[in-house]
């Protein structure tokens, strides 16, 4: 047959508004089927980890298999808290952007294990280099409530001091990297940041997120080249949330291979993982941990999830995907996977979870409220001044005069 | 230019105009394409390319993924075979990750290549403050662009310069990079937060021909004339600089400048040497920004006829920040107290 | 034991200069070992081919195994030929720097092999994006000799207008893009080309090269992430040649695993063909062309080769590695073993060999007297005049303002 | 300032100074570490880390990847963990990868971050012309960083001002651009290509301390004095304006800027009040070159004072051109023209 011409190929979702969802290309092994090998297996015998799912919570809420981690109930417990009162502060702030009290908020409803997870799981001295969808690391260190709402309204208690668009908070303390509205360039910080820790002998860890989709960007193979050359203590994550705004993850490749498999070429582990289990989560972890800490370095991890609500305040997801998808989505809410376990284990009963709800419900409204005394986005803001310090470490003439010109003295 | 007011002409928003103008390219040359991030299925954040995809096809029209560097790479590549990309980088903010490929590759290839290779690409991007976007979907980098000879930067202020100016951006045998100021994408801006928003309905500028017609590059606009200084600005601060004439009661001649590379350097110059003095607005950041240039420029060639010295009216030199848009934003106000300065007797 | 703290690890060759050179970490199969999967077997089943290495010409110059490539002696001659040219004119040109003649070389020697095979194998409407090292493209395909010598010399005859420095040709008529300094960012604009030609409904493939040191940078992924999502029909090829100036390929992650894995992690094929070795390189070639004109998109081809000499006429590469490394290298030379196997098949032997090198010398020789004739730099160049042309499609005033200052009118 | 001329004074090139300002901060800071392309081992394609990792330790000084993004990315994320790293970029041609790392990251992190974080980083990078490096190796793109608020911009021209200013940026706890002319590298070069080269030895501003010291960033120094013109000029500009003003014979004040972020508007101020004539001198491109932000800031200080208009003696608005080194170089000659026009009665 003679060879007639090229064709272009454009990839397409399976599924679009107006047709009914389908995850029939999604092979999804059951709980417990993925192998887990020892952390300090050579990464050359991982090659088969990314095209698996590490599972632990089966259908039924049971934990099992080899990934299945020793995790006392009080710290699950913890970890339920911590993704609940995620979920509530979005609805909540979410609200109040619909009612113009700031300027935007994203949601990470449907992720929250995966950051509360790790965020139980690092010590204090880690650093996270957060995207705006890891909301759930600070709400797991008990992030003071009422900073964030001053954050997003960014009034004059705002600890950003008015700088930073609603929700790119930065928290040193929580370790919590500073984040920003560029897509990526974090991710090299990370490694930076672990380079660092491993030039003085430290034993910090560096945990990286990334979006699926921004997985395209050159930093993110910039920074997993240096993660593998020097060996950097870290861990390098993907939450795979299917979505870009409105791109399917076909866009950034996900119909040609996994985005776990992007570890094989730089010689590193790549773990796929079922990122809506909050054991599983913390299994893989866990993993990369004992991993690094064995002199392995690096290991890059993705988590296997899904964006349940739109991209942010500015979208409406019913325009690019079906509207029933969320609900469809075969790996459950990780909220309710979790809880439905810590019930069958007998930690957890309906009484105790709604009086949790309603306590969390409590301290939020309390903490908007507190904000609000202090104002929303246009009623309260720092001084002006703010607007000229931290450019420099020290004003130069140009600063000073500006500030000046602007009356702001 | 086509008639005004004619049957064909309807009053369209600026995204109406863009989108007028893709579909008009799109329609009539099969070797324009265009594709970005979520431009395809979607028609794009702020819906440019809205209904585009299902009337040209996947192929014309298409999603990227996050990788600027490679969309301007790929684009780069498909005009040295042959076609007319145009992309979209999602905000002006996210071009920086592929300024190489810009500054490197498209603006070098045909002068570096002796004219084997060139790269007739349109780089479509939303610029500029206003709308609380915070430190990455504010800010202006006009004056990056402009310091990289071999690339053309235009900047339309209103609908039917949007149209014309992308057509021609498109056509052009040189790159361009379009910037587009977002705030006044649905409606024209005056700098004054608190009066109320205007749509472009009405909008003389906004009476856009259906079909093809081009504006040219490098033809600058008098948008008042006037006698006693000139005032030079593009984008959303022409409408502020509007309003600034207005509020400070002064004679200015205002000049749209709509491309600064090409820049109607004739026009900028003829018009100070009348007024003998001269104002410049620009969002981005003053230090080395492009009124830098601008004062260079009239400084150098109408040194005799200055009766003040020339000011910029800029964006502070901080980041811009999200609390005090307001406060950063470079209003009418600044802008007469600026006009009031340079009529002062010395 | 208790975890006592990280340490940075920073790769070095296994042997520096004062050393014996050692080749021993390297594990090369021999001819014929590597299978050849069929063009079209779906990438997800080819992912150990990237730590395979396939090679034809066995040690003593069979063409064996099966990525042995039928090509008739008169093609394999052609490639012989064009090899040698491409070394005789590096040296000669080598030495006109050393002469003073231009300020700057850079030779491909004992790389030769990779780009003659693919110059004769493409078509005349494919396109090739080269680096500086893939003269023999041009040699291959008659480019005139005297040019290249203009170019090199920025003559009033530089067919580049003497705008460009030496050896970063550009030559459209020969399916040779235009070469610049910067490294990487040619390599997207190959798959540009590529969806270009399948957006057309054509059949032209493009080819794309980089430098394995060249692979860490971002352009390099995102490039793979398009020609993947896309499937763009083209054949991106990696020439390791095992430096990167002074770097050894560890600093690109040589020491994690093989160039040609990178291509796992975007559900592409990646070959690893042993690039000395004319008749590997054919195969490999073919093989990928094959692919491509089946529908299934790009290959990634990971050349392992050896640059014989400094990286360019600015360094000396006995500062940075062992002087014999070059003669110890396990893969030979290509130009030896194509000769070796050319006159074992009874198609080639001393005599024509010595005629050759011969007549390719007066070539040579010639082109540079003719060019000298013009002139060398800084004795012959360009009107003033092109120094303001081709900046823009017209001058705008600026230009034709200071081409007036200049005097150059 | 240590005094000169005593025991511990050598004449060194600016490389040797360079080299031994990393040697000294190498040696007194554990916080401090170098990477970079081919500077471990072999020592830099311009021998500037000669030897530094067989004293120091690979930990201490080695080599990157060919990933500008990553090794300033790498250098933000060291340097928010509490180190001081210094970066070298092979030619500043290639900074442009990681443009984006500067621009949005570390230019920004402290503010953003409400001060929580911050980029004391180091970005040496041999820029300029004058070694016919062709397009890609002969750039000067100060003006881009100059734009970028958040970032200084380090320029020296001398190998005592070298190594002091690379300490100063070092130790300072902004990120910094440290742009190292390379054409000056061996030896001063004054724009005469047919004038035999002169390297370092015997001249004043190459003796040069042992150990610490520093030459602040934001002070410019007056390389002569005059009382007619002056000249702004930096880097390998310093030497070619000098030769300038000798061939005009006009009584010239000379700035060296030294740094053009933080910049020393007093120094230029006070000196063209009082010489009432200014002419800028720079290698880029003209066009929204940071000379334009020079002469914008002294006609809006100065305006009353001017008797003639600012000049820019500038790199031509094409790309870098090989075969026309001397012709694109902007060299004495022209500078002396421009003193010569500035210079004739109105
Ligand atoms: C460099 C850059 N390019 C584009 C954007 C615009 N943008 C913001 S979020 C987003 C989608 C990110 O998708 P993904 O990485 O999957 O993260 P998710 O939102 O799903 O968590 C895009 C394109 C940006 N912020 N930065
Ligand atoms: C973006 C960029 N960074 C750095 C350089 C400087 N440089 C020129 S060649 C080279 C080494 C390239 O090595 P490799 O990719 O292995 O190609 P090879 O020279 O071995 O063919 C470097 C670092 C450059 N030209 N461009
Ligand atoms: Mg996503
Ligand atoms: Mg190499």
């Amino acid at each position: 047959m003679p060879f007639r011409g090229f064709e272009l190929h454009i990839p397409a979702p399976e599924r679009r508004p107006g047709e009914r969802p389908s995850f029939d290309h999604l092979k999804i092994p059951p709980a417990g089927a993925t192998p887990r090998p020892s952390p300090s297996t050579p990464a050359h015998e991982l090659r088969e980890l990314p095209y698996g799912l590490a599972r632990v919570l089966d259908d039924a809420g049971n934990a099992v298999g080899p990934w299945k981690p020793d995790i006392d109930p009080e710290t699950l417990r913890r970890g339920l808290k911590a993704m609940l009162l995620t979920r509530i502060f979005d609805e909540r702030l979410f609200r109040a952007h619909r009612q113009g009290k700031t300027s935007f908020y994203m949601k990470s409803t449907g992720e929250e294990a995966v950051s509360t997870a790790q965020s139980l799981l690092l010590g204090a001295s880690d650093m996270c280099f957060p995207t705006y969808r890891v909301l759930g690391w600070l709400m797991a260190r008990d992030y003071p409530l009422t900073d964030l709402v001053n954050q997003i309204y960014s009034n004059a208690r705002d600890p950003l001091r008015g700088r930073q668009l609603p929700i790119l908070y930065s928290a040193r303390d929580y370790g919590f990297y500073s984040i920003s509205g560029n897509l990526g360039t974090r991710f090299a910080h990370a490694v930076g940041w672990a380079m660092a820790s491993a030039y003085r002998g430290d034993s910090n860890i560096a945990l990286g997120y990334i979006g699926e989709g921004s997985t395209a960007e050159g930093d993110f193979h910039e920074t997993l080249t240096f993660a593998s050359v020097y060996h950097a203590p870290c861990i390098l994550c993907i939450t795979n949330n299917q979505w870009a705004i409105s791109s399917y993850s076909g866009i950034a490749g996900a119909d040609e291979t996994t985005f776990a498999a992007k570890a094989i070429g730089y010689g590193l582990p790549g773990l796929r993982v079922d990122g809506n289990d909050f054991l599983a989560v913390w299994a893989a972890t866990q993993w990369s941990i004992e991993r690094a800490q064995a002199g392995l370095g690096a290991t890059l991890i993705e988590f296997f999830t899904y964006r349940m609500e739109g991209h942010s305040t500015s979208d409406d997801p019913t325009r690019y995907r079906p509207s029933d998808e969320p609900v469809e989505w075969p790996l459950g809410d990780p909220i309710e996977r979790l809880r439905q376990h810590l019930t069958l284990i007998a930690e957890w009963d309906d009484a105790r979870h709604a009086a949790l709800v309603a306590d969390l419900s409590e301290q939020v409204s309390a903490a908007v409220k507190d904000a609000e005394a202090v104002g929303t986005l246009g009623k309260s803001k720092p001084p002006v001044t703010e607007m000229f310090e931290g450019v420099f470490s020290r004003p130069d003439w140009r600063l000073i005069e500006q500030r000046r010109e602007a009356g702001a003295e | 230019m086509p008639e005004k007011g004619t049957a064909a002409n309807s009053s369209m928003s600026m995204i109406q105009a863009l989108n007028s103008a893709l579909d008009t390219m799109l329609g009539q040359d099969p070797d324009t394409l265009i594709f970005g991030q979520d431009i395809g299925y979607f028609g794009g954040v702020f819906r440019v390319t809205e209904g585009l995809q299902a009337k040209h096809g996947a192929k014309r029209c298409f999603d990227a993924p996050i990788a600027e560097s490679a969309i301007i790479g790929a684009a780069i590549g498909m005009a040295a075979y042959g076609l007319r990309p145009v992309v979209e980088i999602q905000f002006a903010d996210y071009i920086l990750p592929a300024f190489d490929q810009l500054v490197s590759e498209a603006a070098r290839l045909r002068y570096r290549s002796g004219g084997q290779f060139w790269a007739p690409i349109t780089v479509r991007t939303p610029y500029g403050g206003g709308i609380f976007g915070g430190q990455t979907h504010s800010q202006s980098p006009e004056a990056l662009f402009a310091h990289v000879t071999g690339l053309k930067t235009v900047i339309p202020s209103n609908p039917y310069d949007a149209k014309g100016l992308l057509i021609a951006s498109i056509e052009d045998e040189d790159p361009v990079i379009f910037l587009e100021p977002k705030r006044i994408y649905n409606g024209p801006f005056d700098g004054r937060p608190d009066v109320a928003l205007k749509s472009w309905a009405g909008h003389p500028l906004a009476e856009v021909p259906a079909g093809h017609y081009t504006v040219p590059l490098g033809q600058a606009a008098i948008r008042r004339e006037g006698n006693d200084v000139t005032v030079l600005a593009y984008g959303t601060m022409v409408h502020v600089a509007a309003a600034g004439i207005e509020q400070s009661g002064i004679d200015a001649e205002l000049i749209d400048l709509r491309s600064i590379v090409p820049l109607d350097i004739e026009t900028i110059v003829e018009s100070v040497k009348k007024t003998g003095r001269c104002v410049i607005l620009h969002e981005a950041t003053r230090f080395s920004g492009f009124g830098a240039e601008l004062s260079a420029l009239v400084q150098e060639r109408c040194f005799y006829h200055l009766e003040a010295p020339i000011e910029r009216v800029c964006g502070w030199d901080t980041p811009y920040p999200h609390a005090f848009e307001w406060d950063y934003f470079p209003g009418p106000g600044r802008l007469a107290a600026a006009l009031a300065r340079v009529m002062e007797p010395a």
